[in-house]
Formats: C-alpha cells, sequence, structure tokens
C-alpha cells in the first residue's frame, strides 16, 4: 500500500466569530499527509476553536475546511459533516481535560474505542475478536498501560489519563490526530514519555499538536505554527520563530513573565 | 443460612403488607376515607374533623346499638389508586361497617368498583355532578338540582338576563354547566346571552357551554376582562364553578376590576365558609352561593351543632386538627348527617349488614341536621333544603332564599327541553 | 384584673376601630334605616335618597363593608355606631351615628349589621345619584352610565341638569352616553336616531347589549325602519372596532403584567438555578415562606390596628423586606444543611431538594392548616385605573413597577457592589476565587440566600394577586424553569425577558385558545424554541469538553 | 478479559434477587389465596411501579439521562389499555350504553373515530408500544438532535410532562378528563374484579418486570452497555470517537419509553383507575426517588427502592398521616446525601466505612491498654 503524499488538511480563510469577537480570523492552514506540527500560542489565540472547527464542533462563519485522506483527488468538505462523521473519516482528537470513561476499565475504554462498525446494530452482537484483543494489546504497550489493564480509568493518575486518551485516539487508527495540550498536568519524567510516545506515532498518522510547554515543542522538534488573535502569524522551525521579534513580544516574552511571577 | 435469611424476609414483607389487626368485641369499626396529604387535603382535612367529632358525640350517648364507633382513619393522599388500596383494606382487613369519605369525584369514581366488589358501603359528602348511582354508595352529597338549578331560578327572579359560565375544567363544572345551558334555554334565555363560550361536535351542533381553566390556575386577567366586557350593559350575572385554589386569584382579580355584585353577581357552587377564610372578603360582599347548609342558619339544631363543635375542638386531643378560626360548611353538615343517617338505618335494620342498612336507608330515614331536615331516598340521594346565600364581609352567608324539601336527582341532562 | 382588660378594650377602640362621619341629614336618616327593618327600612332609605348629599357616601360604604354595627344599650333601644373591630366584651362608650351623642353600651350587646340585598338594591340606586356629584370624574361616568342604563325620566332629567356642569372630558362622555343610554329606551323617532348614532359616536360599550337587542326588535317590525337598522348597524360596528383596539392594548398590558409576576417568581431561580447551577425544587417552598410571612404581618397589624385604616395599609410595606429576611435566611441554613454538599452532582441537588419540599409543605400544613390564609390588599392596591378604556389594576401596575425594582436592584448588586464582584467570581470558577482568597462557602451561602430572599419577596407579591397556602409554590415552579432556561441559564437579563416573552405570549393565546390550550401551546412552543436555541435565547459559553 | 470484565457474575445478588424473584411470584399468589384479605393487585401495582423505575434506571442509571417524562409513557401505556377496556365494559355502565358513561354524558351520540379500533385487543396492545415509543423518539430526536442534555433535558421534559397533563385533564379530547377512565369489566375475557384475574395480572407483571430486568442485564453486557455508560462518562469522548450518540439515547430513551409504556398497560387493569394525575410532573420524580433509594446504576437497586418506598407510604399514610410527607422527604434527602449508592449498595458502603472504623480504632488500641 503505498501513503498518500500531498496535502491532508487545509483551512483556507477561515473565520469565526462569537458576539462580535473574532476567535480565528482569516486563518489559512495546511498541513501534509504524515506530517507533525506544533501550534503555539498565547491564551485565547483561538488554538482550542481551531480544533474545534476541525472536528466539527463549531462550524466556520466563513472560509473552507478540507480533507484529503486518500490523495489531492478526493476532498472532503469537513464543515458539512458532524463530529462523529469526521471522526469516521479519520480525524481523531485528544481533549485538553482527560477525557476517558471513568467508570469502564483501561481495556474496556479501548475497546469502545476500537475502529469497528460503530452502528447500533452491530455494537449490539459485536463479538470481541482475537484480532480486536492482540490491538489492544499493543495499544496498551504502547501508552504503558498494560498493567493495568483491569483498572477502572477513573482511578488512574492524571498523566496516564493522558496516555490512555491517546491510546484510545490510537485504537480509532486515525490519519490525523489532533493532539491539545498533551503534557498538561504531567511530571517531568511523564512529560518526556510523551513526547517519546508521540514522536514514535510520527509517520503512521500525521498529528497536531497544541501546547504551552516550550521543553515539550523543543523535543518534539518539529515545524512550528503560531497563532496569535485566531491569524497565523509565523510559521518554521522552533528556532526560527522564537528568533522572530514580533512573536517574542506577543507570545514568549509574556510566557517568560508570566513564569517568574509565577 | 441462607434460608433463614429468606423467611426473614419473607415474615417481614408479610409483616409489612397484611398489619394484623385485633378487633374488640363492643366496637364496631367504621372507615374514613379522606385525603389529609396532598392537594386535597385543603378540603378534606375538615371533613376528617368533623367526623371524628360526630362520632366522639354518638359514643358519649352510647354508641350505635350499644357498640361504640372505633374510627379507622385512612390517607388517600390526594392520589386516586391509592384511594382504591385504602378503600379496600378498609373492607377486607379492617371490615368496616360504614365508610365515610371521598371528595373529587374521581377518588369517588377509583373507588366505587371497590366497594361494588366487596359490598361495602360508602357515604359521599360533597356537591358532585350526579350522573352515577352505585348500589354501594349513598350520596348525602348535593345534585345539580339542588345547587345549580334553584340559584339560576333565583337570578331569573332577580331579573338577570345574560348568564355567563366558567369553570375549572373537570367533570363536575362540565356537568352542571351542561345541565345549566339546557336549563337556560328552556327558560328561554337567548343563546348569545350565554357567555363564555361553547363546544360543538362534529356536526357543529352546540353540546357545551362555558370557559374553562386548569386546575390551580393563576391568571385570570383574560377571562375577568371577558367577564367585565360582557357585563357592561348591565343584567348579567357569572355562574362559578371553579374549584379550590383557583377561586382567590379569580375574585382577586375580580375586585381589582370592580366588578360589583351589585350589578354583576357571582354565584358560586364550590366556594364554602371554609374556602371563604382565604378571599379578600371585604371585597366580594353580596356575591352568592347555593348550598344546602351555612354556618349562618339561624336555627336551635344549627346553634347547637355549632357549638358543640367548636367545644369538642376545644377539648379534643386527636392528632393534627386545628384548633383556631373553625367553620362549619355544607360538606362537613352533609358528612355529619350522614352518620346519623347511618346511625338510624343500623337501629331500624337491627343489624350492620350492609344490605340490610341500605334498605333501611332506601326505605326513607329522616334526620333533623343543622341545615334543617333531610330525608334519604330510594335514589340513594337526600331530600333537604337548599339554601342562596349572600357573603358578608366576614365571610358568612345571608340566607337570602330557601327552598324547603328538594328532592335529590342525580340525572338531570336531557330533562330540560326549550319550551 | 377585669377592669384593667376593659379600659384597654376602650383604648383600643378609641385609637383604631371608630371612625367619625359627618352629622349630616342624610346620615341621621340612615343611622335609623339601620336599626329598623323591612317595610320601615325601605321607606327610609327612600327618604336617605332624597335628602342624602355626596358627603353621606362613605357611610354607605362602610355599611355595606360590615363597618356599621347595632349596639343594644341598657334601656333595650338599639343604636347604629361606627366600628370594624372585632366583637368581644366589656362596657365601651361610643358617638351615636347620626346625631354624634356618646352611649354607653356592653359590646357584647353589639353586632354588625349588613344591608340586606333589597336594601343594597336601593342604596345602589340612591349611590348612584349621589355619586353623580362625586369629586372622581371616573365615578360621576360610572354613575351616569349606571343611571342610563335604568333609563327613568327621572334619571335623564337629573342627568341632562347636570350634563352642562361637568368639566372633564371623561365625565363628558359618561353623562353623554348615560343620556343617550336613557333616550335609546325612553324617546321614540328622531330623538331615537339620533341617541344611536350618538352611542355609536362615543363608542359606548354599555350600550352594546341595548344596540343589539334594539336591532333585533326592530329588524322584527313590519314595516322596518330602514334609517333606524342602518344606523344601529352603524354604532354597533363602530363599538365593536373601539373595542377590539381597546382589547389589544389591553392584552399588551396583561401580557406586561403576567411577564412580571413570572419574572417576580422566577428571578431568585435565576440566581439559584442560573449562577449556582441548583436545581432548587424547593424553589416554590420559598415563595410560600413569602406568603405566610406576609400573613403573619398582616396578622400582626390586624390585632394591633384592626383590619382596615391608613396604619394597617402599612402592613405590606413592613412585610416586604421581612419577607426577603425570613425567606433568605431559611435559604441560607439549606444551603449550609443540604445543597452544599451537592454542587458537584446537580441532578441530585434536584432529588434531595424535592425531599425538602416534601418536608415543607407538609410544615406548612402543620403550622398554618391545610387551607389557604387570607392576605388582603392594602387599599392602596386595591381597584384600579382606567385608561383609554384599558382597565389596569392597581395591583398588576404595582408588581410591575416592582418587577423592575428587583431586577434593577439585583443587576446593581452583581454589577457595582463588591460582594456581586465576587459572588461572579465564585460562580464562574469556584477553585479559583478560592484561590484568591474569597471565601467560596460563604459566598455559597449568601448567593443562595439571595436567589432565595428574592423568591420570598415574590411570595409577597403573589399574596397580592392569588392564594397563600401550603402548595402555593408548586404552581410556579415548572414555569419559573422554564423561563430561566428559556432566558439562557445564568444570564438575569435574559430570565426577565424570555419572562416578559412567556408571559405575552401566553396573553395572546388565551383568547384564540382559551387558557388550557393556550398554556399547553405556550409549553410546546417553548420546548421547540431551545430546539433552535439550546442554550437559550441569551446562552453562556463554557470551554469545558462537557460544557 | 472481555466484556465480561465489569459485567454481574451470577454470585450472591443473584442468588438473593432469584430467591425473591421466587416469593413474589409463588410466594404472593399463595398468601393471596390463603388469605382472603391479602390485596395481591397491591402487590402487582408494585411490580408495575418496579418495572418502571427499571426503565428510567436504564435511562438515568446506565446513560445519565434524567427524564423527568417517564410517568408520561407509564400513563400513555395506561391510556391506551384503558380505551380498550372502556369499551368492554359494554351496557353495564351507569347509562346502559354501548358508550363509556363520560361520552354520553358530555353529549356524544356516537363513538369518535379514533376510539373505533380500540375494540380490538391486538390493536390497543400495539398502541402500548407504538404511541409512548412515538412521543418518546420525536421528543427525544428533538432533545438529542440539538445537543440538549443534562438538567436542561430534565426540566424540557418535565415541561412536557405538564403539557400533556394539561391536555388529558381537558374533557374535549374526548379521553375522559380528570376522571379518567375507570370501572372496568373486563379484560381478555376474564371478570377484573375477579381474585382469579388479579393473580394471573400479577403473574403477568411479574414475568414482564423479570424480563426487563434480564433485558437490561443482558444489554449491559454487550459493547452497546459500555457505549451507553460511556455516555453518561463523557459523551462528546464517545461523540469524538465515531459514535452518533444521538441514536445511541434515542434507541434507550425509546425502548425505556415502550418499556413505561408496557408497564402502565399492566397497572391499569390492576388499580382499576388511569387519570391524568398519574402522569402528572410529581409523579415522574416520585420515580426518580424510587431509583435512588434502590440504587441508580445497579440491576436491581430500582426494583428495590419501587416496592419499599411504595411499601412505605402505604404503610406511613396509614398510620402517619400527618407525617408521612416529612418521613418521605427526610428519607430522599438522607439517601441523597449520605447513601450516594442506595440501598443496595448499603452493604458495600457500611463494610468500607466499618474499614475505616477499625483502622482508625487499631492505633488507638496500645494507647488505651497504657493507661
Amino acid at each position: 500500500m503505498s501513503e498518500p503524499h500531498g496535502i491532508l488538511l487545509q483551512l483556507e480563510s477561515v473565520t469565526k466569530s462569537f458576539d462580535g469577537f473574532k476567535a480565528i480570523n482569516d486563518l489559512t492552514f495546511y498541513l501534509d499527509h504524515g506530517e507533525m506540527r506544533a501550534v503555539i500560542g498565547p491564551n485565547g489565540a483561538g488554538k482550542s476553536t481551531f480544533m474545534d472547527i476541525v472536528t466539527g464542533r463549531t462550524r466556520p462563519d466563513e472560509g473552507t475546511v478540507k480533507f484529503f485522506p486518500t490523495g489531492d483527488t478526493n476532498e472532503i468538505d469537513l464543515t458539512s459533516l458532524r463530529e462523529h462523521e469526521i471522526n469516521r473519516l479519520g480525524i481523531g482528537r485528544k481533549f485538553q481535560t482527560p477525557a476517558v470513561y471513568e467508570n469502564l476499565t483501561v481495556w474496556n475504554n479501548l475497546l469502545i474505542s476500537l475502529n469497528r462498525p460503530r452502528d447500533l446494530w452491530s455494537t449490539i452482537t459485536y463479538k470481541v475478536t482475537s484480532e480486536d484483543r492482540d490491538r489492544i494489546d499493543e495499544i496498551l504497550k504502547t501508552v504503558a498501560l498494560d498493567d493495568q489493564r483491569n483498572t477502572q480509568a477513573g482511578y488512574l493518575s492524571h498523566g496516564k489519563k493522558q496516555w490512555l486518551e491517546i491510546g484510545m485516539l490510537l485504537a480509532q487508527n486515525p490519519k490525523l490526530l489532533l493532539v491539545d495540550e498533551p503534557a498538561a498536568g504531567m511530571s517531568d519524567a511523564e512529560t518526556e514519555r510523551t513526547a517519546e510516545l508521540l514522536l514514535s506515532l510520527k509517520g503512521k498518522h500525521s498529528i497536531v499538536v497544541i501546547e504551552h510547554d516550550m521543553e515539550f515543542i523543543r523535543r518534539l522538534g518539529q515545524k512550528v505554527t503560531v497563532l496569535v488573535q485566531g491569524h497565523v502569524m509565523k510559521e518554521g522551525s522552533l528556532d526560527v520563530v522564537s528568533e522572530d521579534e514580533e512573536v517574542r513580544s506577543v507570545y514568549l516574552g509574556r510566557k517568560r513573565e508570566k513564569k517568574v511571577a509565577a | 443460612m441462607k434460608f433463614a435469611k429468606l423467611t426473614k424476609l419473607t415474615a417481614m414483607l408479610v409483616a409489612l403488607a397484611a398489619p394484623g389487626l385485633s378487633r374488640a368485641e363492643d366496637t364496631v369499626k367504621v372507615g374514613i376515607l379522606h385525603s389529609l396529604s396532598g392537594t386535597m387535603a385543603i378540603s378534606e382535612t375538615s371533613l376528617r374533623d368533623i367526623l371524628i367529632f360526630t362520632f366522639d358525640e354518638i359514643n358519649a350517648k352510647g354508641g350505635v346499638l350499644g357498640k361504640k364507633i372505633e374510627p379507622v382513619v385512612a390517607d388517600g393522599a390526594s392520589d386516586w389508586p391509592l384511594f382504591a388500596e385504602k378503600a379496600e383494606q378498609l373492607l377486607t382487613k379492617d371490615k368496616v361497617a360504614v365508610t365515610f369519605g371521598c371528595w373529587t369525584s374521581v377518588s369517588r369514581k377509583s373507588v366505587l368498583p371497590v366497594f361494588e366488589k366487596n359490598k361495602g358501603l360508602l357515604f359521599y359528602p360533597v356537591q358532585y355532578e350526579g350522573e352515577e348511582m352505585s348500589p354501594n354508595i349513598f350520596y348525602t352529597a348535593e345534585a345539580v338540582n339542588q345547587q345549580a338549578t334553584p340559584a339560576v331560578d333565583y337570578l331569573l327572579e332577580e331579573g338577570f338576563k345574560k348568564f355567563y359560565l366558567i369553570g375549572t375544567d373537570y367533570v363536575y363544572p362540565q356537568t352542571t354547566n351542561l345541565v345549566l345551558l339546557e336549563y337556560l334555554l328552556s327558560k328561554g334565555i337567548p343563546i348569545e346571552n350565554i357567555g363564555g363560550g361553547f363546544r360543538k361536535d362534529d356536526k357543529g351542533e352546540i353540546i357545551s357551554a362555558g370557559k374553562y381553566t386548569p386546575f390551580g390556575h393563576t391568571d385570570f386577567q383574560q377571562i375577568v376582562a371577558e367577564i367585565k366586557e360582557f357585563a357592561a350593559g348591565g343584567n348579567a350575572c357569572v355562574i362559578n364553578t371553579i374549584n379550590g385554589d383557583a377561586n382567590v386569584p379569580f375574585f382577586k382579580e375580580i375586585a381589582s376590576a370592580g366588578i360589583k355584585s351589585d350589578s354583576c353577581p357571582i354565584v358560586s357552587f364550590s366556594l364554602s365558609e371554609d374556602e371563604f377564610r382565604a378571599l379578600p372578603t371585604k371585597d366580594l360582599i353580596g356575591h352568592l352561593g347555593c348550598w344546602t347548609y351555612f354556618m349562618s342558619l339561624d336555627t336551635p339544631a344549627n346553634k347547637k351543632f355549632a357549638s358543640d363543635f367548636q367545644t369538642w375542638l376545644g377539648s379534643t386531643s386527636y392528632p393534627g386538627i386545628k384548633k383556631e378560626n373553625r367553620v362549619t360548611c355544607s360538606p362537613m353538615v352533609l358528612s355529619y348527617n350522614g352518620v346519623y343517617l347511618w346511625k338510624a338505618a343500623v337501629e331500624k335494620a337491627g343489624t350492620f349488614e350492609v344490605e340490610k342498612v341500605m334498605a333501611a336507608l332506601e326505605s326513607g330515614i329522616s334526620f333533623d341536621g343543622p341545615g334543617g331536615k333531610v330525608t334519604s331516598q330510594k335514589n340513594h340521594h337526600l331530600t333537604k333544603n337548599v339554601y342562596i346565600g349572600e357573603t358578608l364581609p366576614t365571610g358568612q352567608f345571608q340566607v337570602i332564599k330557601s327552598f324547603d324539601g328538594v328532592v335529590g336527582e342525580p340525572f338531570l341532562k336531557g330533562t330540560f327541553k326549550k319550551k | 384584673m377585669r377592669t384593667f382588660t376593659n379600659l384597654i378594650l376602650v383604648l383600643g377602640w378609641s385609637l383604631s376601630s371608630l371612625q367619625a362621619f359627618e352629622a349630616t341629614i342624610g346620615s341621621e336618616i340612615l343611622a335609623k334605616a339601620i336599626v329598623a327593618s323591612g317595610e320601615a327600612r325601605a321607606t327610609l332609605l327612600e327618604e336617605f335618597g332624597n335628602e342624602s348629599s355626596y358627603g353621606d357616601a362613605p357611610l354607605v360604604e362602610s355599611w355595606r363593608r360590615g363597618e356599621i354595627w347595632i349596639a343594644k344599650l341598657p334601656d333595650g333601644s338599639s343604636v347604629a355606631i361606627a366600628y370594624n373591630g372585632k366583637p368581644g366584651t366589656g362596657m365601651v362608650t361610643a358617638a351615636k351615628l347620626g346625631d354624634g351623642k356618646m352611649v354607653t353600651f356592653d359590646l357584647a350587646q353589639a353586632s354588625a349589621s349588613n344591608p340586606d340585598r333589597a336594601s343594597r338594591k336601593l342604596l345602589t340606586k340612591v349611590g348612584n345619584v349621589i355619586a353623580l356629584k362625586h369629586p372622581s370624574d371616573r365615578n360621576r361616568a360610572d354613575a351616569a352610565r349606571q343611571l342610563g342604563l335604568q333609563a327613568d325620566e327621572e334619571g335623564l332629567r337629573v342627568l341632562q341638569e347636570l350634563l352642562p356642569k361637568q368639566t372633564s372630558p371623561a365625565a363628558m362622555k359618561g353623562f353623554q352616553e348615560g343620556i343617550a343610554l336613557a333616550q335609546l329606551k325612553l324617546s321614540k323617532g328622531d330623538e331615537k336616531l339620533a341617541a344611536v348614532a350618538k352611542l355609536g359616536d362615543l363608542a359606548s360599550l354599555t350600550a352594546r347589549d341595548q344596540l343589539k337587542t334594539l336591532l333585533q326588535s326592530e329588524s322584527a317590525m313590519k314595516p322596518p325602519n330602514l334609517a333606524l337598522l342602518a344606523a344601529i348597524k352603524k354604532s354597533l360596528a363602530a363599538i365593536e372596532s373601539r373595542q377590539a383596539i381597546v382589547e389589544s392594548g389591553a392584552t399588551l398590558f396583561r401580557g406586561l403584567s403576567l411577564g412580571s409576576v413570572l419574572l417576580v417568581v422566577a428571578i431568585g431561580l435565576a440566581i439559584t438555578f442560573g449562577l449556582m447551577g441548583v436545581i432548587n425544587m424547593a424553589h416554590g417552598e420559598f415563595i410560600t415562606i413569602g406568603g405566610y410571612t406576609c400573613y403573619l404581618v398582616q396578622t400582626w397589624f390586624i390585632n394591633r390596628y384592626g383590619s382596615s385604616g391608613a396604619a394597617f395599609d402599612n402592613y405590606f410595606l413592613v412585610s416586604l423586606p421581612l419577607c426577603f429576611l425570613t425567606a433568605a435566611l431559611m435559604g441560607w441554613f439549606i444551603e449550609w444543611a443540604i445543597v452544599r454538599h451537592l454542587y458537584s452532582r446537580p441532578l441530585e441537588s434536584l432529588l434531595a431538594t424535592w425531599g425538602l419540599s416534601m418536608i415543607l409543605q407538609q410544615a406548612f400544613r402543620l403550622k398554618f392548616g391545610a387551607a389557604n390564609v387570607q392576605v388582603a390588599s392594602p387599599s392602596w392596591l386595591a381597584g384600579n385605573y382606567e385608561w383609554l378604556g384599558i382597565t389596569l389594576g392597581w395591583n398588576r401596575l404595582f408588581v410591575i413597577v416592582f418587577a423592575l425594582a428587583i431586577l434593577f436592584g439585583t443587576l446593581l448588586v452583581m454589577a457595582k457592589t463588591p460582594v456581586g464582584l465576587q459572588l461572579r467570581a465564585v460562580m464562574q470558577n469556584r477553585r479559583m476565587a478560592a484561590s484568591l482568597g474569597i471565601r467560596t462557602a460563604r459566598m455559597n451561602g449568601f448567593t443562595f440566600a439571595f436567589g432565595s430572599g428574592l423568591a420570598g419577596l415574590g411570595g409577597a407579591f403573589l399574596s397580592q394577586l392569588g392564594n397563600v397556602g401550603p402548595s402555593m409554590g408548586q404552581s410556579y415552579i415548572v414555569d419559573s424553569f422554564m423561563i430561566v432556561t428559556v432566558g439562557g441559564v445564568g444570564n438575569i437579563i435574559g430570565a426577565s425577558l424570555s419572562a416578559l416573552g412567556i408571559g405575552s405570549v401566553d396573553q395572546m393565546l388565551q383568547p384564540l385558545l382559551g387558557p388550557v390550550m393556550g398554556k399547553i401551546t405556550t409549553l410546546l412552543a417553548v420546548i421547540l424554541l431551545l430546539q433552535w436555541r439550546p442554550g437559550g435565547i441569551f446562552p453562556s459559553r463554557s470551554r469545558s469538553l462537557e460544557g | 478479559m472481555d466484556l465480561k470484565t465489569k459485567s454481574l457474575q451470577f454470585g450472591k445478588e443473584h442468588g438473593v434477587a432469584v430467591a425473591i424473584a421466587l416469593f413474589l411470584l409463588i410466594g404472593i399468589p399463595v398468601l393471596s389465596s390463603i388469605s382472603p384479605s391479602f390485596q395481591v393487585n397491591i402487590w402487582g401495582k408494585y411490580l408495575c411501579y418496579a418495572a418502571l423505575a427499571v426503565s428510567l434506571n436504564w435511562l438515568w442509571g446506565y446513560t445519565g439521562l434524567l427524564c423527568l417524562c417517564q410517568s408520561l409513557f407509564f400513563a400513555l401505556g395506561g391510556y391506551m389499555i384503558g380505551m380498550h377496556l372502556m369499551l368492554l365494559i359494554g351496557k353495564l355502565g351507569a347509562y346502559k350504553s354501548d358508550l363509556p358513561d363520560f361520552m354520553v354524558f358530555l353529549g356524544y351520540k356516537e363513538l369518535p373515530s379514533f376510539w373505533q379500533p380500540f375494540y380490538s385487543f391486538l390493536f390497543s396492545g400495539g398502541m402500548v408500544i407504538l404511541l409512548p415509543g412515538l412521543v418518546a423518539f420525536i421528543f427525544g430526536w428533538l432533545a438529542f438532535r440539538s445537543r440538549i442534555k443534562g438538567v436542561y433535558f430534565s426540566i424540557l421534559s418535565q415541561a412536557l410532562t405538564y403539557a400533556a397533563t394539561l391536555l388529558f385533564f381537558k374533557n374535549d379530547i374526548v379521553m375522559g378528563g380528570n376522571n379518567g377512565f375507570t370501572d372496568f369489566r373486563f379484560f381478555l375475557g376474564m371478570d377484573i374484579r375477579a381474585k382469579s384475574t388479579q393473580i394471573i395480572l400479577y403473574e403477568a407483571s411479574a414475568v414482564f418486570l423479570g424480563l426487563c430486568i434480564f433485558f437490561i442485564w443482558w444489554i449491559t453486557r454487550t459493547k452497546f452497555g459500555m457505549i451507553q455508560q460511556a455516555v453518561r462518562d463523557s459523551e462528546n469522548r464517545v461523540l469524538f470517537s465515531g459514535y452518533a450518540t444521538t441514536a445511541y439515547k434515542l434507541f434507550v430513551f425509546t425502548v425505556s419509553a415502550i418499556m413505561a409504556g408496557i408497564a402502565g398497560a399492566f397497572y391499569v387493569p390492576q388499580v382499576g383507575i388511569i387519570n391524568p394525575s398519574e402522569m402528572a410532573t410529581s409523579k415522574s420524580l416520585d420515580v426518580v426517588v424510587w431509583v435512588a433509594v434502590g440504587g441508580r446504576g445497579t440491576l436491581y437497586g430500582p426494583v428495590l427502592g419501587a416496592i419499599l418506598v411504595n411499601l412505605m407510604k402505604s404503610y406511613t399514610t396509614r398510620y402517619y398521616p400527618d407525617y408521612w410527607l416529612i418521613i418521605s422527604g427526610a428519607i430522599f434527602i438522607f439517601v441523597v446525601l449520605f447513601m450516594p449508592n442506595g440501598v443496595v449498595g448499603l452493604p458495600k458502603q457500611l463494610g468500607g466505612m466499618w474499614t475505616k472504623f477499625n483502622k482508625m480504632r487499631s492505633p488507638a488500641e496500645p494507647l488505651t491498654q497504657a493507661s
């Protein structure tokens, strides 16, 4: 099977406003097949809204959002689809606060997330196959939750919940992974492990990571998009971006101050 | 181990389901089945009180057939299936000789099959729509011809020409207005002089009249404005079958709209002295009521009844009885009359057996009650006096007309034909 | 000991319960009539009608209200006394009605007198003649119309005599209507035709029935008087079209008024549910607490100042802050005892407060009895104001004004005071606010108490419009939740607009569909509206996942 | 390590359940035939309530949708069978007419056309399923489609119930108004007041309840059941896992409404009356309370809760009529505050407290010995 090349996700001139406030302002963004991208920006820059628009949670006022799962020719308009339809196309999303099913075991969390027929009838008649079993075991190993497969997800530590959620995304076998602040609230060791985890996924999936933690971004070492006031201010490697005066003034500078204050 | 648990559980369930009660020999059990909680408690609690009072009064004089009355009080809790359940318990477990109870028609309808199945006897005391005659129920209640038609007769006599019908949307007002529509038309009132709106069947024929509001309606602005417009030309009156609570906002709106009894009197059928306690009586002077008893009746029997009741209230230790500001009203007196009629019937029959007691009642038994003489009829209703009263600022009624010995007739619909 | 009680009684009398009336010729005759009965009373009342002046009107009204008592003097004769207190015992000295002589009698031997229906009928006519000289334009006009309806030559003559003395347009219109109404009945030919046309010009609603009857009888005439028939039809059309305009204006007012009532009952919920997220099913019971507080204050005033008069009228103003405080205190306690354990489980706060609602309702029943209690309106809230043919009840107008006052008061507290600022901070983010040093537990208690207090105020107003009883709050609970939800949770202005909207829609639908279907349609419309705007008209936004 | 990981094993819990089931199935009818005063129809009523509670629990306990219109579906089912029962009275009513009594005195000369098909038991039975199902489907579709959930869903469903109650109070819709339907005589050719009929109806309710429990036991063990619980825990996560949650919720809502409707259909012939107050919002809240008291999200909790609360109501309205509202209100508050898992969860909760207590006590022991 030859991997498709070229653009996977394309946002052009997208605008979205809430009560007059422009959360996304004329945003244009391209992501290639297999690419990993970090998106940074100050609070309220529209990072989460950007993800909302891609995943169908919010509809843009203007502009186009297109997805090319098989190559350049077959384009899909994401703005007309609902969340679960977009997800079924192969776009998975991890939320800022971990969203796992607290009353189910880790294993069952993954089972539900598996990329299997999701209509009512199929779920009622579903029987676990050995193939599914193997897949889940594999993911458990990837996210290092093998020992806790029978634990109720609600009892996991915060970091492990994040990993479980990433595991749940992997279970969907998505083409595009949208990851919102994966390292938030993690210890240094956990952060490091998370970065490794994401890097290990690179190539198999296209990934967009939103993160505040510059160390984490640096560790990923990928192309960075800086979002300010709902608009792309700068794109490039972290070094290039962080040299930029404009970026420094609106984003990095302020971030530093905050860290000092804290 | 498991078995022991199971038996224990069974025993507990059985104990809960069937509380065994011993019966003493020198008493006779009598059921009281009213709502003491829930929405209907507002009206029915005072009937429980008057019944207990009556039993005490009878017991003090030696009881019935030498047996003291032992009341068994069951709370219907304004829950109609629960009424049926309680009725069944009273009849099968407590084996009561007679039951006094129910206020709403629906509660009566709910227990009716139970009384028929178990061959019990129920005395029903509250004005109702008629159209019913169960062999196991005795209706001391006012039938429609003991309230509505005499009231209309009076209003016609007074020269009123326009009638506005308003009621709560349930069976009593609907049926009363149905009968009144026929009655008014038969008396030559043109149909355009009847206000409140009409209900038509598929063929466009008028089958009923009146304006209906939901239970517990609180906003009468629109309706009162309509009444005001209806009455602007004079000679108009309102026939009110609004039930319970909703009368308060209705009359407050009437008062604030400045509708006075001089120009447009309102005659109410579900407002007794008891309900009047909650109304702005000073603004409602001269509006009319029609019952078979008024607290203000100036007769020795009533004076004695009222003072005995007040004395009893002062001395009773029965739990949950409110002692201040008590009044007496028609449903209370009809309950009271019912107990005495039952006592007389039992004594006449010489037994508590329901069939024989019912036969005695059907043969015609009289009792001089606080509201005048009442006589039981073959059709399970009472012959009684009907009074029309106008309200005083004190919340009492002043009798302005009385009809003596009106025979209760449950089936009225279709009996009035246009002349 | 006994004399001491009597002394207090006499004091009580002289303080509050005795009223003085002008000693006029009329009052003297009326005093005799009150004591008399049957034929004698009727004759005296006729005489009173001829001799009375406007100054006797308050006395007539007092008699109607049962505030004239007949006392038996020791010598066996009966006299009329003005008294509005309670029955009692003990010797009392008071001024006799009519000549004002002081008489002493035993209170036990006195009882209230009420005019019977026959007397009242006579008095009405007398009253109307008296009222033709009433200082208020509106009363004069009403009396003129009534006299016109009764239509006798005598009445017509009086009306025509007094018409030129009327200066205000309202009174003039009333007199013209009265005259035309009388002429409609009494006169013939061209004069009758003119009366019909005049009634049309005046758009007299009072005349509508008369004109309709006339139309019927004239249509049956052979040969028909075509000119008269045409005039009647024209006048009727004019009356109907005026009435249609008045009705639409009145509907607007009624919508506004119902909206204000709904706002008053829902604004507390807009805070406890809207801001705090507590589904308080016992909200209705806080309304009830307000109602009963009002009742208790009223009872205290009655015991102290009698059941009418200027002092009594103040009871409502006194009860307003008390209603707020009682309900707020109760709210504070409930928050401390129950609600604070359930902030993270909003659906369970529904259950616990439902249980609380059951307990409170039964507690009211045990304390105050199952029946509703009587809460009278102070005289300044009774009656109504007429504006362009629309009747505006004073109590309704007052609720509208007060709803606005409460709304702005609440907004002011929220927006301008430090407490309001802290409150909003806590509601938006409990943990953050706590770490900033705000005592969140106290703020929660305060907020809940504030919302409950507003519900108590709502109860005070409902006592003027509806009943006060153990389950009075229940009638409003569904409506209240709908209003807050439609308005957008957490948005007080949204809640007020939605209250106004729901009230207006309800009033507009009622004439078309009747009260029951009107209410059902309103509810269904609200359900559909929430389809279109699931977050209410003014949704609040949240950035968390499950927002 | 499969779907059954979290499911209930056939252990102690089921053992007790089977024992109770046997008692309900056999013990009650036997008791009722021994003692003439034993009211089998009251127990039939409790079982119907239990089935109603089970249906709500599936919706609320397992899926997180607190629906305040369960009593509406229950009453709708009851009304559908009630119409059939009314027509079976025939000429035995007060007017000796073929029409139900209330129609006669409302002035109807012939049966309204929508009543005609209810002569057929099969049609009525079909409507028992269809009408609540349809109402739930339409309302659910509207609500879920626009993502109304949580508290808002509860409030909206309460408004729907309120509107329906008002509608059924109206006499104009020819559904008996406030009095509803009463005085039934026959059912499937049997005399409805006979004890034997009541026992049959009772057994049928018991079997139906058993089926409901079994259905829920089975479906919560499927992947569907897990998704259902996942919706409760984090609906958006499910949505972003590619499941159309609207369809799932709609399915559960509709099936649960049908379940409630059937329970209502068993209820009406046993209590002998159906009227609009049966669907009032307060009745819906009662059901919620039963589930909470029994233990929500558990298999048997709702059954236990429904029976316990109603037994208590029967008992307290008899012996403490003035206080039963206060007693039950206090119990609800207590359950919500201190027994989040209800009666079913009590042993575990007490066990936990016992352990804690022991832990607290053990270090203190040496001290007491020393003194």
